[in-house]
């Protein structure tokens, strides 16, 4: 019974997304905006010396995210040691 | 101290980053050091943050571009469409990053002495930065992917910290839980992220609000955002992972986990305020809204009787309370179209709803330190074992009744002040509406009062003899959160004046947010 | 509106990966399935994402010794390599979580292995 | 400044505070003008429980899943199907969510 | 623990990885790459010795607090660089034009310069030192906790 009502509500909306990505997006290939990326494109060798546009765009235009990225590596790496610390024995109790 | 007005946005966000970095390797020179250090950033980050948040009283929408010649060209030079990632602090912001920098400092001075002697010290401090970085940066940033970045930087730091405990089974389960719900949603926001950028080609939120066609893809981009980020805040159906993280968390991270569902609250409203606002039928979102805040405070409310476990009560409570918020700002989207509605009660009703946000995340903090303070002396979160701890924890117990009658709305506590503007208001909309709301609010008070009944009063337990009062920081946290809770019970005008009202402007006015970014574009 | 459908491969194929996921995170039981769904929703939204900003015939937007022709859009790329991290360091601490739950309870059916409920 | 007023909600605590200092300070002259002959120690503070034996104080803490006792009782029904959804299972978590898709998602595009 | 001949061959081969991987790394402002996938390649090489030797060995010469310092220290190069940029604005890069790292490269398609980019190549350096500390941490973590040896700390 839960299978057969979570696979019709999950066919309804995995339907309305595959509609609305395959009907209504853009043709693949044929993006219908690029204003930032052109502007990216055609600066980036300038502003930030890079001929790799990726990485200006990575390290540059959008640098707090890579800090965040570099961060949640960090949070992830530090919460896998903490979880995998060895425990004192008193500290079993609570 | 021009310096720092101006670059305050990124200063606090940055140095809680720095201070997470570099805890791991000051800790090698003791504890004593590392506490002092982690005490001393928490200091200057405050501070920070209240130059900011003067600034932002006084001169309004702030922008912070990262990377830009200078910090507010918002647009390169010649250039009509955002390219840089930025940060826009406006009320909305500053009232969510005034709750997080004080339940974070509060927790901070808690866990000092609760964690002393236990294993894993310099990761958890260093966690504890990251989730607060997480929280600010979602609250100040102006960019959808950024948002996107640092929801995770909140859900992988909470999940990692809720799991502390790895030596409880519990513990693990609830850490498991809330990352595989986090790491679901944020995965259907950045696809919902996904569609918006291949439809308008930029990610900061005021680009976005300014070219939104609001197509179907869009729509099912709203659906997806909207789904998720309830989600994220325990709404009702999809709160049940709520109970289960909250309960197990240790001590000072749970009040810091409950602020991060707030958070994405926080993003839910901009979400749906200020990016599709003005073109969603506010008339049907509104009441969807209304319906989940009703369902979460009922639901909430009646499984939180029921519990025996107190830090699970107290979870369950959350989920009723975050009912109140939502039930608050529903009204307000659903007459939003209506000017006269919206200057008689919307308005109001939205204050209520805000202002609910702030007094329950401290007195549900000072709850949850009150409950952790009990685990951290008997060892047991179930309340059929406990009974007549008032005698040897009177501080404690205080505190109890403090958070108590806050969340029962009983006056002249805080909790009275923002319910009272929500009944007031809702009862304008519906009156029926506003009688569930006194309902949920009387079983609230009868569920704590079988509580404290149970915990703290009762003829002394021989099990219990040897039980003294917690340590000097952990009273020190809980006092912070008491005080603020007993002046904003007092003050409460003022309170709405000057933090309460400018977030709600903040949100109904989409118009100036979208223009401190694309004021230069015809 | 028809004819771009064929076009349109790759969102398909990412939105069918989304939905293939979803279903194995909400109909298996074991809890390195219920990972193996995380991981696949994030290919699947990573597929997606990456080729939002592809060009017809274009170059990867590299200026080292780049063939003439138009450019891929680099943001895209940018963001997919941001969230090809994040996902690595979740699924890192997923895995972590399941080692422990398997410790303390010996089974990693998610019936089984639960503590909390009600 | 402590007063919040929008016209028909208005909530000042101070005068509360005030007022309810007065009730408080009335209660206690009330208070002190009853009985005078009540004392401590004698038969008069002994518990009576219809006659029965009255049982020693570790045993008279009423355990908290006692309390309530009739309210859950007369809402057995309520509880039994607010229980069923809670299943502390992950995947359950999630089908709520995809059911919470497939019910927005419907009435965002419907409603345009 | 593998075979000898496997031990070995893990042994020669480390080399190249790493050369490869630091290839990678300092060619991420020109070539495809950077500091996250030449750390991939980089750990990478480190599984392939937690498969050949064994978790218990490998502890032996690759220290978790080293580890733990290492990591923390790309973490801070990485945000201190972003800081340093506050003369204008946060994440500002303030190499370009300067002596360091700072030529401008020949606009549109051209070989490649090394010496470009601004603080793209450290931030790539930086970034590269955290994943190799990081995720070799967590590779290695897990191996020791799975096979039931204690942690150091």
């Amino acid at each position: 019974m839960r299978k057969v009502i979570g696979l019709v509500l999950l066919i309804v909306v995995v339907a309305f997304v595959v509609y609305g990505v395959v009907a209504l997006i853009h043709p693949f290939g044929y993006p219908s905006q690029s204003d930032m990326d052109d502007y990216i494109i055609d600066n980036a060798q300038n502003q930030t010396g890079s001929n790799n546009v990726v990485a200006s765009v990575v390290f540059d235009y959008r640098g707090l995210d890579t800090l965040g990225e570099a961060t949640i590596l960090f949070t992830a790496v530090t919460g896998v040691l903490l979880l995998l610390r060895t425990l004192k024995h008193e500290e079993d109790r609570s | 101290m021009d310096f720092l007005t101006t670059n305050s946005p990124a200063l606090i966000v940055a140095l809680p980053l720095f201070a997470a970095f570099a805890i791991p390797l000051i800790s090698r020179a003791g504890e004593r050091t590392r506490n002092t250090f982690s005490l001393v950033i928490f200091g200057l980050i405050s501070f920070l943050v209240a130059i900011l948040a003067v600034n932002v009283h006084s001169v309004g929408i702030r922008v912070y571009t990262f990377g830009a010649t200078a910090a507010q060209m918002a647009l390169p030079h010649g250039y009509m469409v955002p390219v840089r990632i930025m940060f826009e602090v406006d009320g909305m912001s500053m009232f969510m990053g005034i709750i997080v920098t004080t339940v974070a400092l509060a927790a901070l001075i808690y866990s000092l002495q609760f964690m002393k002697g236990r294993t894993g010290q310099a990761r958890f401090y260093s966690l504890m930065m990251l989730l607060y970085a997480g929280m600010m940066g979602l609250a100040f940033t102006g960019d959808m992917f950024n948002l996107f970045v640092f929801l995770e930087i909140a859900s992988i730091a909470g999940a990692a910290l809720a799991a502390y405990r790895t030596n409880m089974a519990d513990a693990v389960e609830g850490g498991f839980k809330y990352i595989v719900i986090s790491a679901v949603s944020a995965l259907l926001v950045l696809f919902a992220i996904g569609i918006l950028y291949a439809q308008y080609d930029v990610l900061s939120i005021a680009a976005l609000a300014h070219f939104m066609q609001y197509t179907p893809l869009d729509m099912i981009a709203l659906a997806l955002l909207v789904g998720a980020l309830v989600m994220k805040l325990a709404g009702v159906p999809l709160h049940m992972w709520a109970p289960d993280t909250y309960t197990v968390a240790p001590a000072g991270t749970t009040p810091m986990i409950l602020a991060a569902s707030y958070i994405s609250m926080y993003a839910l409203y901009r979400v749906t305020f200020t990016m599709y606002g003005g073109l969603i039928n506010t008339t049907a979102i509104g009441w969807v809204v209304i319906i989940v805040g009703v369902l979460s405070m009922f639901v909430g409310v009646m499984m939180a009787v029921h519990q025996t476990d107190i830090k699970r009560m107290m979870a369950y409570h959350a989920v009723s309370q975050g009912g109140y918020m939502l039930l608050g700002v529903g009204v307000c989207l659903a007459v939003i179209t209506d000017p006269a509605a919206l200057a008689s009660y919307g308005r109001d009703a939205m204050n209520g709803g805000i202002f609910h946000i702030i007094n329950h995340v401290f007195y549900k903090a000072l709850l949850f330190m009150t409950a952790e303070a009990i685990f951290f002396r008997i060892g047991t979160r179930d309340t059929n074992k406990m009974g007549g701890l008032a005698r040897n924890m009177k501080w404690t117990a205080g505190f109890y009744i403090i958070g108590a009658l806050a969340i029962s709305g009983i006056p002249p506590f805080n909790g009275f002040a923002s319910k009272l503007l929500i009944y007031e208001s809702v009862l304008k909309f519906s009156p029926v509406l506003s009688v569930i709301a006194m309902f949920v609010s009387l079983v609230t008070l009868a569920s704590f009062a079988k509580v404290f009944y149970s915990a703290f009063t009762g003829p002394p337990m021989p099990a219990y003899e040897g039980v003294k009062e917690v340590p000097k920081s952990m009273i020190v946290g809980m006092s912070i959160l008491a005080v603020l809770i007993i002046f904003f019970g007092l003050f409460p005008g003022l309170i709405v004046d000057t933090i309460v009202a400018p977030a709600t402007n903040a949100l109904i006015d989409q118009a100036s947010y979208i223009n401190a970014v694309m004021g230069a574009v015809p | 509106m028809m004819e771009s459908i064929p076009l349109n491969f790759p969102f398909l194929a990412a939105a069918l990966l989304v939905g293939i996921a979803l279903y194995i995170m909400l109909f298996k039981r074991n809890l390195i399935k219920l990972i193996m769904g995380v991981a696949m929703l994030a290919s699947g939204v990573n597929l997606f994402i990456v080729a939002l900003g592809y060009r017809a015939g274009g170059n990867a937007p590299i200026y080292t010794d780049v063939p003439p022709g138009p450019m891929v859009l680099s943001v895209p790329q940018a963001l997919t390599l941001t969230s090809i991290v994040i996902n690595v360091a979740v699924l890192a601490l997923m895995l972590t979580m399941v080692v422990h739950i398997y410790r303390h309870t010996g089974d990693i059916d998610s019936e089984k292995s639960r503590k909390l409920r009600g | 400044m402590s007063v919040v007023d929008y016209g028909y909600a208005v909530w000042a605590p101070l005068i509360w505070i005030v007022a309810l200092i007065v009730i408080g300070v009335m209660v206690l002259i009330w208070r002190n003008r009853g009985q005078k002959d009540y004392k401590k120690g004698t038969a008069q503070t002994d518990i009576f429980l219809s006659g029965a034996k009255v049982p020693p104080e570790e045993q008279r803490h009423v355990k908290s899943e006692n309390i309530y006792w009739g309210f859950f009782e007369s809402l057995k029904d309520l509880y039994g199907a607010m229980m069923r959804p809670h299943t502390g299972i992950v995947s359950d978590y999630l089908l709520w969510f995809v059911v919470i898709l497939a019910i927005i998602i419907p009435i965002l595009v419907g409603a345009g | 623990m593998l075979s000898k001949i496997v031990r070995t061959v893990a042994n020669q081969l480390m080399l190249f990885i790493l050369i490869f991987g630091l290839y990678v790394i300092a060619h991420g402002h020109l070539t495809p790459g950077g500091g996250f996938q030449g750390g991939a390649v980089v750990v990478s090489g480190v599984v392939m010795l937690l498969v050949a030797f064994n978790a218990g060995e490998l502890k032996k010469s690759l220290r978790e607090r080293f580890l733990s310092i290492m990591e923390s220290t790309g973490g801070l190069v990485f945000v201190v660089l972003a800081f340093a940029g506050l003369g204008t604005v946060f994440f500002y890069n303030f190499l370009v034009g300067s002596p360091i790292f700072g030529d401008i490269p020949i606009p549109g398609p051209n070989p490649g310069n090394l010496w470009t980019g601004g603080f793209i190549p450290l931030m790539n350096f930086a970034v590269g030192l955290k994943v190799v500390a990081g995720l070799s941490a967590v590779v290695l973590a897990l191996a020791l906790f799975t096979s039931g040896e204690e942690m150091e700390e």
